[in-house]
């Protein structure tokens, strides 16, 4: 095969892109079936490069070089990428029929597909920095097209993701420094200090690319204000993928992080907190979208943890966690997003008894919700089981934050399938039907692949996962097929059930569905601290906000006394000169000729003046 | 040119520069815009006479000389154009006080 | 061939006063028009065959010792483009036919004037030339005889008058020394002999001669009442290129021909230069007049000329030349811009106008491009020159200088631009302002003009520093 | 040379009496007065055509003009003219001090140059120089005496139409 045709994951959704952007309102038609061709191009082209190995370097512009690598964990990503791509287009289609800003929506999303498979596939950190930030400004562009509040959630999230990236341009300057060079394929540096401070600034860069805490806040603002396909988009699948798979590049292959290491625990601890604080905010969530947004943070904590594990279980799972999360976070999001079609809201206080109306979507529901809650056999149960393994393996502290954590999400999809698609139904909800087809497909398509996946999880993780990891590391271990820790399956079943006679405790002691976490959200201590949250308390991002306004405070009153000075002294002692100056010029000639004069007497006296 | 001729140089000096001072003080002291004019020409005497004395002295006096007619006839016509502007200023204003001519300030 | 710049003035100017003056004064615009094209022409192709043969008999009549280097073609380029603007100016201002054949007899002599001035290579005959602009200035200020012009007029000719009398003490000096009036007979003398305090005293005439008519502070205070008094095409032609040639080429011309450099003298043109760009700046942000805060932004930039001057080095040199034009180009637009203004509204008083910007676009574009040149923002020409001063004084170890003459520019842009704003964008008052129109065309075809030679020189400097500059550098290399 | 001294201090006493007397006629004659003084001076000084021009020129042409000037203007009342006197003796009653003190400060410096003068050519006539080596101040002259033309027709014009 040809090394050039590396190039064309780049270029054809850059050509969609271009044609999207440019496209007239009214061609429709045409913008929307050119969106539908360029995305299964897309598709197919990942299909066919899957199997390939291309590894390109050209010189570039200052001496860096322009090399791309295409090889079976890139190749992997960029056909996931390809997928969700070419689903959320299809969802797209009908979704967006007759929005304003519908060809802006596909132009960034297909530049951001474009920027996407350039990081994926870059094998120099200058080039992956390079699309890595234009993935930035197409965030920026996605949430600006959405709702009026848009614009300032899309600004929150530019300066948290804009302050993250800082943080890897950082990383990358001091990983390049410390291995010479910047291609990726060549970096195998030690953790010693530098290395380990070089780990965190580019872990940074990952973790918050994947939305992890604590750069997560500007997501469940998205989700409120953002066009829906962008939230199953991007926050969903596609930034978990990519922030996932740099995290992974750099623990498997940049950086060498041992098992006991300190990078390893601290790891860890962000994703064991990340899971905790997720799921415990998601639980209370009264809309539909923003509930799904936090578990779209918990859920990274799992990977996070797996990954940080350093084992080889917890990577596979970490690893296939990832895969699975895309799968069923995406679905999640899209029957949102039936459902905000349909309903016009996704406000669970006015949902309920859906599941008539939309038997299909509340099927997808059901098995995804399933599926993310870790029910055997859906794929979320083995993905959940390996980091188990891989969490227990490293200490109880981190496997009984994921149980708990597993525990919760449990509970409150519980809640969220009861609040929106059982209990009763009101009477504007009566005439509510299914959604159309194109939009089913990409939920149907998506749920089966849960099914296929849990089912015969042999097929991700020994064609796709295992070999990342590649022989050395696995050390002759498969881990698909049913898991052999038969205690850890135990404690997720019991754990599952309690999660069960909780939420009908919940229903009976508050009378409803959507209430049924109410007795959480209440108990004795959690109270105060879910006050805070709702507050805003625990997010950096305000924490930011509070202290750059008292920074803006000082800097006022010490910029008003520059400003003083410069505005009012210096000002004023120039126009007085200037009116002094033009005082002397007073229209006598005489003294005119007497400064002349003076004049010549200066020069003379400076002239005899060695 | 001799010693005899340099050691006779001073007073013509003396004479040049007396009469700077007097033009000078006319031109700077007087309200009157042709008193003015007289101090001018009063500068213009003092450099004839300067020029003169330079040529004499360093032998030079047939370029002096050529020097000295084109100044005169030069000084001449700035000083038709100065009455010009003088007259110009007595018809607008009615006098030739240099006071009125204090307009343009600032 | 370059007599021909002197004398073609000259018949034109008899020819045109003939008795049958009915005739050709209709003539007399075309007349000067074609004089300053072939000018300009001139510059650009001196060696052109058709001059060299076809008025080579005039040198049997004429035995003139006149010689153009460097300095003097850009001197003679800048002359040719601002007579030319002045012209243009002047036959959209004065309607009377026969005012305007006056007005195109005294731009020929005036022009005469300068062309010797600047070709000349005989102190005295510099002298002469001099007065003949002069003249032909006094006159032009009084032209429309007002007393305000005539006040500026007299004020001129009594501080010009002064200097004169500077400069012929200097030249009688000069000749008491050197026994000759020839530029290179003196320097040769001041090479051999060693009479120090004549030769200190003569330069020191001739400096405070040239500091008076270039209207450098604190000999300037003629200047700003000269300019704001005067016509409109006359402040065009005094601001432009009549206190260049008559004070600033002739500074420069009495360094580099006969004097040299020393350090009292770079002393001396470093102090004169930095106060006049400071104090001319700073005056000129109170000025409420158009016309006069421009005269003292002329200041502030003969200062940064002297300065590079001041530099001693072939640089800085190649800076003051290169400023010299630059300022020509972009003041002359700059009161071509006042001129259309004072056409249009009749006012002079920045306060009272403003919001002139949708009526006179061309006026606003044109008079920013100035400004923003003046001030030196690249890449207008203006950066460049100053650019070139500025490093001329660094890398001369002037540093202080460097960062006050930096400071100034900031100076110069602040009061600029505020005028800019006031004059041009911010809304004016609609009902004053109904009846006002675009200036004519002659007007707008000046300014456009130069606003596209000094957008030209700017973009195109690479090239210009490679054909203009480092030959200056070759002439001025021994200094 | 006792004789040259005693022309110099007539010029200047001329001069002073051209500054300091109060009447503008007076100061106009003494004007050619100090011209004449001047001529004299550079008859003395070897340079006779010079001095018929100065002659000529400055204490007939230029007096003239002056005397005609201030017969123009309008005269002075006898108030005013009394006014007149004192201000101005109050004004330039320092000048014949300052004078005197310069003059006298000035020859008691008594300084001798001691030039070496550039040997000069074989002295040519006034004309031969003015007609032949300084041909382009002659062109200046004319230019220089055109524009004064042209500054009469434009400066006095105004009278002629009225």
């Amino acid at each position: 095969m040809n090394t050039n045709n590396i190039f064309l994951p780049i270029i054809i959704p850059l050509i969609g892109a271009l044609c999207a952007l440019v496209s007239f309102k009214k061609l429709r038609f045409l913008l929307e079936s050119s969106a539908f061709v360029i995305a299964a191009v897309n598709l197919i082209l990942a299909v066919i490069l899957f199997k390939e190995n291309i590894s390109l370097n050209i010189p570039w512009v200052l001496g860096l070089e322009f090399s791309l690598r295409l090889y079976h964990f890139s190749a992997f990503i960029l056909l996931s990428v390809a997928g969700f791509g070419f689903l959320v287009t299809l969802y797209s289609l009908r979704f967006l029929r007759g929005k304003e800003y519908a060809n802006q929506f596909y132009g960034y999303l297909f530049l951001t597909l474009s920027l996407a498979n350039g990081a994926v596939l870059a094998n120099n950190l200058i080039l992956m920095l390079f699309f890595w930030e234009g993935l930035l400004l197409t965030l920026f562009g996605m949430i600006a097209i959405g709702n009026k509040n848009a614009f300032q959630t899309a600004t929150k999230a530019f300066i948290i993701v804009g302050i993250s990236d800082l943080a890897l341009m950082l990383g990358i300057a001091l990983t390049a420094y410390l291995a010479g060079t910047a291609r990726i394929s060549n970096i195998h540096l030690p953790l010693d200090t530098l290395g380990s401070i070089a780990f965190i600034l580019m872990a940074i860069g990952a973790i918050s690319k994947a939305g992890s805490m604590p750069f997560h806040s500007w997501i469940p603002d998205a989700a409120l204000d953002a066009p829906l396909p962008f939230m199953a988009l991007l926050p969903a699948s596609l930034e978990k993928l990519l922030g996932i798979y740099l995290l992974a590049r750099i623990t498997l292959d940049m950086f060498i992080l041992t098992t006991h290491s300190a990078m390893s625990t601290l790891l860890m601890a962000i994703g064991a907190i990340t899971i905790i604080l997720a799921v415990m905010m998601a639980l209370i969530q009264k809309d539909y979208k923003r509930l799904l947004s936090y578990h779209a943070i918990s859920q990274v904590g799992y990977m996070i943890l797996g990954i940080g594990t350093a084992v080889p279980v917890g990577i596979v799972g970490g690893l296939f966690h990832m895969v699975n999360n895309a799968l069923y976070k995406s679905c999640l999001f899209l029957t949102g997003g039936a459902v905000e079609k349909q309903a016009g809201t996704t406000s669970l206080e006015k949902l309920g008894g859906l599941g008539r109306n939309m038997p299909v979507t509340f099927i997808c529901y059901l098995i995804t919700a399933a599926a993310i809650s870790g029910v055997p056999p859906f794929n979320g149960f083995f993905s959940k089981e390996l980091i188990y393994d891989g969490a227990l393996e490293r200490g109880k502290i981190f496997y009984l934050a994921a149980i708990v954590g597993s525990f919760l999400t449990a509970a409150s999809f519980l809640k969220l399938g009861h609040a929106a698609f059982l209990g009763k139904r009101s009477e504007e909800n009566k005439n509510i039907r299914e959604v159309p087809l194109s939009m089913l497909i990409p939920m149907i398509v998506i749920a089966a692949t849960c099914v296929i996946f849990g089912v015969f999880n042999a097929l991700p993780i020994k064609y796709l996962i295992q070999p990342v990891l590649g022989e050395g590391l696995l050390e002759g271990h498969n881990f698909s097929g049913f898991p052999t820790n038969m205690f850890l399956v135990a404690v997720t079943v019991i754990v599952l059930i309690a999660a069960f006679l909780n939420h009908l405790f919940g229903v009976k002691k508050s009378g409803s569905g959507l209430h049924a976490s109410d007795h959480i959200r209440n108990a004795p201590v959690l109270v105060k601290i879910y006050d805070l949250a709702l507050k805003r308390f625990f997010d950096p991002y305000e924490w930011g906000l509070k202290f750059s306004r008292l920074l803006a405070d000082i800097s006022w009153a010490v910029d008003r006394s520059i400003d003083w000075i410069y505005d009012k002294f210096s000002v004023n002692l120039t126009y007085s000169l200037s009116r002094q100056i033009s005082a002397l010029q007073s229209g006598n000639y005489s003294l005119y000729v007497v400064w002349s004069l003076v004049g010549a007497m200066l020069v003379f006296v400076l002239f005899f003046i060695k | 040119m001799n010693i005899q001729v340099l050691a006779d140089l001073w007073p013509f000096m003396v004479c040049v520069i007396t009469l700077f001072v007097i033009g000078f003080y006319c031109l700077i002291v007087t309200l009157n815009l042709i008193r003015a004019l007289i101090g001018i020409e009063i500068l213009i005497k003092a450099i004839t006479l300067l020029i003169i004395v330079v040529g004499y002295v360093s032998g030079h006096s047939a370029l002096t000389q050529s020097l000295v007619i084109t100044m005169i006839v030069i000084e001449a016509v700035i000083i038709t154009i100065a009455v010009g502007l003088v007259v110009g200023i007595y018809r607008k204003t009615g006098s030739l006080d240099s006071r009125n001519i204090r307009n343009l300030k600032g | 061939m370059m007599h021909t710049l002197v004398l073609f003035p000259f018949f034109a100017l008899i020819i045109l006063n003939l008795p049958l003056r009915v005739i050709f004064r209709r003539l007399s615009f075309w007349v000067v028009f074609a004089l300053s094209l072939i000018q300009i022409f001139l510059v650009f192709f001196p060696q052109n065959a058709f001059w060299g043969t076809h008025f080579n008999f005039l040198n049997t009549f004429f035995r003139f010792n006149l010689s153009a280097d460097g300095l003097s073609m850009v001197m003679l380029l800048s002359i040719g483009i601002v007579t030319l603007t002045a012209l243009l100016v002047a036959r959209q201002m004065i309607t009377d036919s026969d005012r305007m054949a006056l007005f195109c007899s005294l731009l020929l002599i005036a022009m005469a004037g300068m062309n010797g001035a600047v070709l000349v290579r005989d102190i005295f005959s510099l002298y002469v030339f001099l007065e003949i602009t002069a003249v032909a200035s006094y006159i032009m200020i009084a032209f429309d005889k007002n007393i305000f012009s005539f006040e500026g007029a007299f004020k001129y000719l009594v501080l010009s008058a002064v200097a004169t009398a500077m400069m012929i003490t200097a030249i009688a000096l000069v000749i008491l020394f050197s026994g000759s009036t020839e530029f290179y007979l003196i320097n040769y003398a001041i090479r051999a002999s060693a009479h120090t305090s004549l030769i200190v005293l003569s330069l020191g005439l001739f400096l405070c001669g040239f500091f008076i008519k270039a209207g450098l502070i604190p000999f300037h205070s003629w200047l700003p009442d000269a300019y704001s008094s005067a016509p409109a095409p006359v402040s065009i032609f005094l601001a432009g290129i009549v206190t260049k040639t008559t004070g600033v080429y002739t500074l420069i011309r009495i360094f580099i021909s006969i004097f040299g450099f020393n350090g009292q003298s770079q002393r001396i043109l470093l102090l004169a230069g930095i106060i006049s760009v400071v104090i001319g700046a700073i005056a000129a942000i109170t000025q409420k007049d158009f016309k006069r805060m421009l005269a003292y932004s002329s200041i502030s930039q003969v200062g940064y000329i002297i300065l590079g001057l001041g530099c001693a080095s072939s640089l800085g040199i190649a800076g003051a030349i290169l400023h010299i034009f630059n300022h020509s180009v972009f003041k002359s637009l700059l009161f071509v811009n006042s001129a259309a203004v004072e056409t249009q509204t009749g006012k002079t008083n920045m306060d009272e106008i403003s919001g002139l910007g949708e009526k006179m676009p061309v006026t606003a574009v044109t008079s920013t491009l100035g400004a923003l040149s003046c001030a030196g923002i690249p890449p207008l020409a203006g950066f460049w020159s100053k650019l070139l001063i500025i490093l001329a004084l660094w890398v001369g170890g002037l540093h202080v200088y460097a960062v006050v003459a930096i400071l100034s520019s900031v100076l110069t842009l602040a009061y600029l631009l505020s005028i800019q704003r006031k004059l041009f964008f911010i809304k004016g008052n609609s009902e004053e302002n109904s009846q006002i129109k675009e200036a004519g065309f002659g007007i707008s075809l000046a300014s456009t003009l130069l606003a596209f030679i000094s957008l030209a020189t700017g973009v195109f400097f690479p090239f210009i520093i490679n054909s203009f500059i480092v030959p200056f550098g070759k002439i001025f290399g021994r200094f | 040379m006792n004789l040259h001294l005693v022309i110099l201090i007539a010029l200047i006493f001329a001069a002073l009496w051209t500054v300091m007397t109060r009447s503008l006629i007076r100061s106009a004659i003494g004007l050619a007065l100090t011209s004449a003084i001047l001529t004299i001076v550079m008859f003395a000084l070897n340079a006779p055509l010079a001095a018929v021009f100065e002659l000529s020129v400055c204490a007939g042409l230029i007096s003239v003009l002056f005397v005609s000037t201030i017969s123009l203007t309008h005269p002075l009342s006898r108030q005013e003219i009394l006014q007149h006197m004192k201000d101005r003796l109050t004004r330039f009653w320092y000048l014949p001090i300052l004078v005197a003190v310069c003059a006298i400060i000035l020859s008691a410096l008594d300084i001798k140059f001691s030039l070496k003068l550039p040997a000069h050519e074989t002295e040519n006539d006034v004309r031969v120089v003015l007609w032949n080596l300084r041909q382009f101040d002659i062109l200046g002259q004319i230019i220089v005496l055109l524009s004064g033309v042209f500054g009469v027709v434009i400066l006095f014009r105004e009278k002629n139409k009225k």
